[in-house]
């Protein structure tokens, strides 16, 4: 039984602002609330699931109904999504227990409550403007979390991704603005409805206004300088929950734009062979990195890419494939750079050199890495495998051969350097010196969590595909989205 | 043991084929050397007797000394000797090998070959001339014939008399044992 | 099985080892007659063997030192009874029924292996690097030599000995004259097999004192001298099968295995010797183009 | 002096320069004749090896001056540059003949070194490796050494075959031994 | 209960339970892995000449398990060799480190050779043949420290192999809607010429970096000499096989043999199959050729592999009945020889520590077994009679010639022949001439290692004078799947159209005759002394005790000189300057990311100039 959706964005806003409050009186106890909090919203996220699946959750606050009032539309795509979010917050929230010790972590903890609200938001709420609010609200906090380290890298690269985060917010917003001087409304499924007696141009201006804005989040080339800086400076669980957490929201929040408010079918294209140039870059850029987390980064801007590729077929199967690759890239990406925290945590360096051995100092959590490097890569049993499969398979009978072989030339990049990185793990003599032996259980909880899901849906993929389904078809079913909002309380 | 080597000695056919096929090791030292290759060659054609030259101790019947021998071609000459196969003969050729020829004071250069290794024909001279080495050959293959070129034999029974003169002049022994 | 057929089966191995022996002794008495002597009698590889089968000691190094020789001479045998030596009226089939030219290619090879072997467990370091030599010479003259037997059993669209015999029923039939590419090609690797002077680094007796037998002695090396006149005999009868008709009765064998038997010869007196990278590349060049010219044409 | 040896008297000139204690004779056209200390040998050698040319180190040999009770070292250099044959000639020691060794110089030096080493029983000092060349486990004084009673040590080692100690016709004792007629040598005519 | 999906469970089972339970002990983990082929053997013993089917749906695909005669007879291969393999494992293994890892990947391993077997369909067949991809990775990267480069050269090719295999596979999908064996085979004829061609050459590729075809075979050399010995014999006996088994289904299965209706025929081949079959060919030559000059005892039976399993490519390739029987014959051979050398290679290797032909020699007496398994091994692996290599060239031989392809058979002859110099050198280097004092104590391994080795020598005794029973089971093979009619046999005799050879025959001439000349050469003839190995002819020199005068470097110094041009050209070489160029290329690619702020809002500001500049096009 679920409690009112309301409660899964509202809940982690409260808890954010009651962590410092807590914190003055026991440190100890701030810890704890992100487990309970983000725990609440698998919870509820999982129990909606059903209903959702059915016929969309439209929850309208304050009476006001949909075309003139904010709403909360948990249709299938924003349920999953959401589930995802929560899910890889809680799990990253556990991995946080132990990991985040660096005072002030009340802050850190509250920094990433708020993330995940405003994530959660963004991938429920059924208004364009909110979903800029919310947008901002997890901006905000990935600033502040990437420069939590007091380290001028850190520092750096949070600037950048301000910068470059404050422009893309300012695109959104005039793109936002834009919509509403044309089409006088602010919730997405009227829009959708009303764009279509819009000036295309105009209307395409918009549009590409919003793209850029959250292609920025969703790191579309060339628009993702800020990836690579933030995630290898940001502590480990903020770059996991980056790859996890924000980057599914920009993505939702860029499918929301083009499947369901806009009507252009360009777009499409150009999301193809964004996605595939994304894809490369990234693959191309990623094999020659030094330190580890950069690499991760880049690998999550290559999967982004194959998404963004898998949405542009705007097919049934396509979505379903890039839906099941954000899945998959969610676990798997927690878990890389979780278990690469740990690596580096002990290693005392970021450099990929200085992991040598480490397979043999740590074997369980070398292991974890290389077993994410080969769920990754889309090797079965693993669950990577099936998505990468519906995509080049998707992208085939769609005709586009030629794209599916730079994919998997891709994915050819992709197993060098993650080969090359297992391979200093296991393969290279370790370095001299002492070091703790030693990974608290917390961490183990967490990344044996992601280890078994992404086996189990490698194993079966049947009971994810039963959710993926109702998921894609809400992106690609317009009309019954308009519907279904706009009907909604009546 | 020795009734059958005299019984095989005696042995008509294998007496006669042995005679005939003389497989000839020679080991080339001193000036002697220089005397083979004309016997081998058109002109003395020493092949006709079924006198061939061999590359290797194990194939051959004849070991051919064609000259002085210091102590330490000594060594190499008695273990070339020992790789033989039984039926071998040696050949002492020339002076050196019969009492030290022109190097009788030499501190390094043996004086008696036969002390050392049984030796079934000298041919003397210093040097023989081709014919002389055919007539030698020619000897040798008589005493065969007869049954009488038993020098391996002798070595076989008297080992230790060669070993202690052996081993008189070849201070460091580290040869490896004769097995019969 | 008949017991004519029994009888020849036990005596063919001795009356081609005393033909081949009898050749080479033939051969070591022209090459004196060609440098101006005198030479040993014909008969002087005999008493070779004779006084090598009387001789009261040998060594060996080991088991594969002990069996060499004798695998190799059973390679031999084995070869000899796939071969049919008379085809007249009174033929001497033996096996030839059950096997072919292919066959006959590989198990040829089965006593050099088995030889090489042997030489190998001698410890000796010359007897590998003839071995190595030899092998090298041997990928080298196969090449011409399988091109020869290509152009045949494609001409004929047979693989059969026999087969190819019946092809060749009368002298302008014989494949000397109707296919001299692939007689051509197959004498210059008859040269190489034969081990005759141009090919012959591989028993180089001043340089790596006679090769692969240099440890054999007393009765090891009397079985490979056997193996050596029995070997010659084999491949002489198989190029007369091959390229002469093969042969009616034992007069004309002798003729026509005696007429193949001095190409090499004299071929081998007046030439000095070859390197074993220069033979196996002279192997390589024109019996090979010859060959392939045999080869095309076949096609054509 | 010949006034032709303008090249010797030269040479001769420049290694006094280098070295005063060094004795150079000119023997003839074509060749000196040095005479130096043992100590600094090797520093002398590279000296006419680097400035004077002298690049081929041609053979050392040994002379044993017993009445002097020392061993004269002579290494034979030869310049290609000027075609000149120089001799340096060392005076050892002979009851503690030491010297430093040229291996360094010419790595062939090492070949005579061992053989004068085997022979005389002088010490190289810095030779990689003095052992046997020719003899094998010599025990006894260097053979070449005139002290060495060559008569004496062949008696005792070896054996003189009965009968032929002098030059005396043997075939009647072979013949005797083996059975077999004494060929009569034909006369030449 | 279905069979094949008992057997699957069975083999992924222990391959989990040997890694989890075996952390307990070494009898543990080693005896679940060596239970679990056991029984799940049986119960494939059971599936013989069955047909069964098992059918399910797995993320919206219909997915076929099935096993026919083909899958039999290559399963037969694969638990063989697996089970032998477990059996030397378990010696071999001891007291090494993580033998647990070493279980579950080599259980895995098999169990996905055998998925890769039974699978009815293009979906599963890929996801097995990841599986078996990843598995055998981390078995040839068990040493670690050295595996590193040999490693990832084997995943990067087979993991280009295997995409392009799956470009194939979707390509197929695409038009058939269907991932079926059945499906496939109907409606290639439906085909354009253009995606027939495309989809041969990508199966090709994903098939050639498995058969470690040239010029596809780079990694194999590495990856096998540096694998532990007991799984390499795996490898190359089997795993290998797996591109066999593809190239089987390529031909026969997939173009349902009707390859020629679309290409021209070359000698009565399809165009497909005839440079099939010189990329065979020219494997067997080129790699031959490399092997002869290698040091590396494994390096040595790698570049083998290759040549051989070029053999049996180029017999496929023909795909006349006697070829293909040929092929498959001389896969059931190489699986037994090159079983069986890696396996005495890993056992000269388990008491020496050494593989180096320039290290070894000498170990004949120390080692009869091995010896003499080596020695099998060698004469099947020429082809010399009476062993079973020679029965299974001699089909490939009269199949190219009756097919008139003259040169081919000159290159594959000549490649033969070259082959006698490799055998040569890897028994001459490790048991022939003289040993190192240091190898004087070395012992004869344990039965559990001696015994598989020995086994599967006398398969090779066996399958050279009485082939039937495999003759038989390949003509099974033909009839019931590849559609080829069978050519005719007897109960010992080989026949073609050209000629026949009666292997039994040979098999009895040789051994009468080698029994006569032993019995009267060696039993009745005055004995020969016993000498050692040292007292040889030096020209009278006594080398000391120490002093070891093995020939083993450089052995085949005239051949290099003289094909030194061939064997200078490396596929390898290329690739990895390809490799190193493409890196170059990469690392420029990096500083698009230059870490500079403004350039990246410059980037942003730009796309957004860039897009509404062509936003018409959006339109």
């Amino acid at each position: 039984m679920y409690l009112d959706p309301v409660l899964m964005i509202a809940v982690p806003l409260f808890a954010a602002f009651l962590i410092p409050i807590l914190g003055k009186i026991n440190k100890n106890i701030a810890k704890y609330v992100p487990v309970l909090v983000i725990g609440f919203n698998l919870y509820e996220a999982v129990m909606l699931l059903p209903v959702s699946m059915i016929k969309p959750v439209i929850v309208i606050i304050a009476a006001w109904r949909p075309p003139l009032g904010i709403n909360l539309t948990i249709g299938p795509l924003g349920n999953m999504l959401a589930l995802i979010i929560s899910l890889v917050g809680f799990i990253v929230s556990i991995y946080n227990i132990k990991f985040v010790e660096e005072e002030p972590n009340e802050k850190f903890h509250m920094l990433f409550m708020l993330l995940v609200a405003g994530a959660t938001g963004m991938v429920l709420t059924g208004d364009i403007f909110n979903l800029f609010v919310f947008l901002e609200i997890t901006s905000i906090s990935s600033y502040a979390l990437t420069a939590f380290i007091r380290h001028r890298d850190s520092a750096e690269a949070a600037f950048k991704y301000l910068v470059i985060g404050s422009i893309s917010s300012t695109f959104v917003l005039l793109g936002v603005a834009l919509i509403y001087a044309t089409t006088g409304t602010l919730n997405m499924a009227d829009i959708a409805q009303k764009i279509q007696s819009v000036d295309p141009k105009i209307a395409v201006t918009a549009m590409i206004l919003l793209v850029t804005g959250f292609g920025v989040e969703a790191e579309m080339f060339p628009l993702n300088g800020w990836a690579p800086d933030a995630y290898s400076q940001a502590p480990t669980p903020v770059s996991a929950a980056f790859g996890g957490i924000v980057v599914k929201a920009g993505m939702y929040g860029l499918a929301r734009l083009i499947f369901t408010i806009f009507n252009f079918h360009g777009i499409f294209y150009f999301l193809l062979i964004m996605g595939i140039i994304t894809l490369l870059i990234a693959e191309m850029s990623a094999l020659r990195q030094k330190q580890i987390k950069r690499m991760l980064a880049f690998s999550s801007i290559g999967q982004m890419g194959l998404v963004m590729m898998a949405l542009g077929l705007a097919t049934q199967e396509g979505v379903v494939g890039g839906l099941f690759q954000m899945f998959n890239h969610a676990i798997i990406k927690p878990l890389l750079f979780l278990s690469a925290g740990y690596l580096v945590f002990y290693s005392g360096s970021k450099n990929i050199e200085d992991l040598d051995g480490m397979g043999r100092l740590k074997p369980l959590t070398s292991f974890f890495f290389a077993f994410g490097a080969f769920a990754i890569m889309g090797l079965p049993p693993f669950s990577g495998f099936w998505s990468k499969l519906i995509i080049i398979s998707e992208t085939i009978r769609n005709g586009f051969v030629v794209l599916a072989a730079l994919a998997l030339i891709g994915s050819v990049i992709e197993a060098v350097y993650y080969l090359r990185v297992v391979g200093r793990l296991y393969f290279k003599k370790p370095h001299e010196g002492e070091r703790t032996h030693y990974v608290h259980p917390t961490a183990i909880v967490a990344m044996t969590l992601l280890t078994l899901i992404v086996l189990f849906v490698g194993l079966y993929p049947d009971f994810l595909m039963t959710y993926l389904k109702p998921a894609a078809a809400e992106l690609l079913n317009k009309s019954a989205y308009i519907k279904d909002v706009l009907t909604a309380g009546l | 043991m020795n009734d059958d080597l005299d019984r095989q000695n005696n042995n008509i056919i294998a007496n006669w084929a042995r005679k005939h096929s003389l497989w000839v090791l020679a080991y080339g030292t001193g000036c002697g050397a220089i005397e083979v290759p004309p016997t081998m060659t058109s002109r003395y054609d020493a092949e006709r007797f079924g006198i061939t030259g061999m590359a290797t101790p194990r194939q051959a019947d004849v070991l051919l000394i064609t000259g002085y021998l210091a102590i330490k071609t000594l060594k190499r000459v008695i273990r070339t000797y020992e790789q033989m196969q039984a039926p071998k003969y040696v050949i002492g050729f020339g002076s050196c090998t019969i009492n030290g020829g022109m190097y009788w004071d030499s501190y390094n250069t043996i004086k008696r070959l036969d002390d050392y290794i049984p030796v079934d024909i000298f041919i003397n001279g210093c040097m023989p001339r081709p014919e002389g080495v055919i007539d030698g050959f020619i000897k040798l293959q008589e005493r065969i014939a007869r049954g009488q070129a038993k020098g391996w034999q002798h070595y076989q029974e008297n080992l230790d008399w060669y070993r202690a003169n052996q081993k008189k002049v070849i201070k460091n022994w580290t040869m490896p044992d004769y097995n019969w | 099985m008949s017991p004519m057929n029994i009888i020849w089966m036990i005596a063919m191995p001795f009356i081609g080892a005393a033909i081949g022996l009898l050749y080479i002794g033939i051969s070591r008495n022209i090459t004196a007659r060609v440098q101006n002597r005198f030479g040993p009698p014909p008969y002087q590889n005999i008493i070779d063997i004779i006084k090598l089968y009387s001789k009261k000691t040998a060594i060996t190094h080991g088991v594969m030192f002990h069996l060499g020789p004798v695998l190799a001479i059973t390679g031999t045998i084995s070869t000899l009874m796939f071969v049919p030596i008379l085809t007249g009226n009174y033929p001497i089939y033996l096996f030839s029924f059950q096997g072919d030219l292919i066959l006959l290619m590989y198990i040829m090879v089965f006593g050099c292996l088995a030889m090489a072997l042997g030489a190998g467990q001698s410890g000796n370091p010359n007897s590998a690097i003839g071995v190595s030599r030899g092998l090298t010479q041997m990928f080298g003259y196969e090449v011409p030599f399988v091109i020869a037997l290509i152009i045949l059993m494609v001409r004929f669209d047979t693989s059969s000995v026999l087969d190819i015999i019946k092809a060749q029923d009368t002298v302008a039939h014989w494949n000397i004259f109707r296919s001299p590419f692939s007689f051509i090609a197959a004498i210059a690797a008859f040269l190489g097999m034969m081990g005759n002077k141009p090919f012959d680094i591989v028993f180089a007796p001043a340089e790596i004192s006679s090769g692969p037998p240099s440890e054999y002695g007393g009765k090891y090396l009397a079985l490979m001298q056997t193996n050596r006149g029995l070997f010659a005999f084999v491949k002489l009868v198989l190029y007369t099968d091959l390229f002469l008709g093969g042969a009616g009765d034992f007069i004309t064998l002798i003729l026509k295995t005696f007429a193949l038997f001095l190409i090499p010869l004299f071929i081998g007196i007046v030439n000095p010797r070859f390197r074993t990278e220069q033979a196996m590349t002279f192997f390589w060049k024109w019996p090979t183009a010859i060959g392939v010219v045999g080869l095309v044409l076949v096609l054509l | 002096m010949d006034s032709k040896l303008i090249k010797e008297q030269e040479i001769k000139r420049n290694i006094n320069n280098a070295f005063r204690s060094a004795e150079v004779t000119v023997v003839r056209r074509r060749r000196i004749s040095v005479r130096f200390r043992a100590g600094i040998l090797p520093a002398f050698i590279s000296y006419l090896k680097e400035y004077m040319g002298f690049v081929h180190l041609v053979m050392i040999s040994c002379v044993d001056w017993l009445e002097d009770n020392q061993f004269e070292l002579v290494y034979h250099l030869w310049s290609y540059e000027e075609h000149i044959h120089a001799m340096i000639k060392i005076r050892l020691d002979r009851d503690n003949a030491q010297i430093k060794s040229l291996s360094s110089l010419w790595p062939h030096a090492e070949t005579y070194e061992r053989e004068i080493h085997e022979m005389f029983g002088v010490d190289f000092e810095g030779h990689p490796g003095l052992t046997d060349l020719i003899l094998e486990d010599w025990s006894d004084l260097p053979p070449m050494r005139r002290d060495f009673d060559t008569r004496a040590f062949v008696a005792e080692t070896f054996e003189w075959r009965k009968g032929r100690e002098d030059a005396q016709d043997v075939r009647q004792t072979i013949s005797a031994r083996y059975g077999e007629t004494i060929p009569e040598f034909k006369k030449d005519k | 209960m279905n069979t094949i999906p008992l057997i699957l469970l069975l083999l992924f089972g222990s391959a989990l339970l040997a890694y989890f339970v075996g952390k307990i002990n070494f009898v543990l983990k080693v005896g679940i892995a060596l239970a679990g082929l056991l029984v799940s053997s049986y119960f494939f013993l059971t599936l013989y000449g069955l047909s069964e089917k098992f059918i399910f749906h797995l993320a919206g695909f219909e997915l076929t398990w099935q096993i026919n005669s083909l899958s039999w007879f290559f399963g037969m291969l694969i638990f063989g060799l697996g089970i032998l393999v477990a059996i030397y494992s378990t010696v071999y293994m001891r007291g090494k480190e993580r033998v647990d890892f070493y279980c579950f990947a080599l259980c895995t391993t098999i169990a996905s050779m055998f998925g890769i077997v039974v699978s009815g369909d293009l979906l599963s067949f890929f996801f097995f043949w990841e599986i078996m991809t990843w598995s055998s990775f981390l078995l040839v990267i068990y040493y670690r420290y050295e595996a590193q480069t040999a490693g990832i050269k084997y995943f990067v090719m087979s993991a280009i192999g295997a995409y392009s295999m799956l470009i194939a596979i979707l390509m197929i999908y695409a038009r058939l809607g269907s991932f079926s064996f059945q499906a496939l085979s109907a409606g290639w004829q439906g085909f354009s010429l253009g995606t027939q061609i495309a989809i041969i050459i990508l199966f090709v590729m994903a098939f050639g970096v498995k058969a470690a075809m040239m010029p596809l075979h780079t990694w194999a050399p590495e990856a096998y000499a540096i694998s532990p010995s007991s799984f390499t014999s795996l490898f190359s006996g089997v795993l290998s096989k797996m591109g066999i088994y593809g190239f089987v289904l390529l031909f026969y299965v997939f173009s349902a043999g009707k390859l020629s209706a679309s290409f021209v025929d070359i000698h009565g081949t399809s165009l497909p199959g005839y440079i099939l079959a010189w990329f065979g060919a020219l494997s067997a030559l080129i790699a031959t050729l490399i092997a002869i000059v290698q040091d590396d005892a494994k390096k040595l039976l790698a570049y083998s592999s290759v040549g051989q399993l070029g053999y049996i490519i180029l017999g496929l390739g023909l795909g006349s009945s006697i070829g293909v029987s040929g092929a498959l014959f001389h896969a059931v051979n190489h699986t037994i020889f090159k079983g069986m050398l890696f396996l005495a290679v890993g056992a000269v290797f388990y008491r020496t520590g050494t593989r180096k032909f320039s290290e070894l020699g000498g170990l004949i007496s120390r080692m009869p077994y091995t010896f003499f398994v080596v020695l099998l091994g060698i004469i099947t692996i020429a082809g010399i009679p009476p062993l079973s290599g020679f029965g299974s060239k001699w089909l490939i031989y009269e199949a190219i010639i009756q097919k008139k392809m003259v040169f081919l058979a000159v290159v594959t002859f000549a490649a033969s022949t070259a082959s006698f110099m490799y055998c040569y050198r890897l028994i001459f280097g490790i048991f022939l001439g003289q040993r190192d004092e240091k190898y004087d104590d070395v012992k004869e391994v344990p039965w559990a290692m001696r015994g598989p080795m020995l086994l599967l020598s006398l398969f090779t005794i066996y399958l050279g004078f009485y082939p039937y029973h495999l003759l038989n089971l390949i003509a099974e093979v033909e009839k019931t799947v590849l559609g080829i009619h069978p050519f005719a046999y007897g109960q010992s005799v080989l026949f073609s159209r050209f000629g026949s050879v009666d292997t039994m025959t040979v098999m009895n001439v040789v051994a009468v005759v080698f029994v006569i000349v032993f019995v009267l050469f060696s039993l009745l003839y005055k004995r020969s002394r016993k000498v050692g190995l040292k007292d040889i002819h030096t020209s009278g020199e006594i080398p000391g005790e120490e002093i070891n005068l093995h020939y083993a470097i450089d052995f085949y110094q005239p051949f290099s000189r003289g094909v030194g041009a061939v064997l200078k050209r490396s596929a390898d070489r290329l690739y990895m300057n390809f490799a190193s160029n493409m890196e170059g290329l990469f690392d420029m690619m990096r500083y698009i990311y230059t870490g500079n702020g403004q350039t990246y809002v410059m980037y942003v500001i730009v796309f957004l100039a860039f897009v509404l500049a062509f936003s018409s096009w959006l339109i």
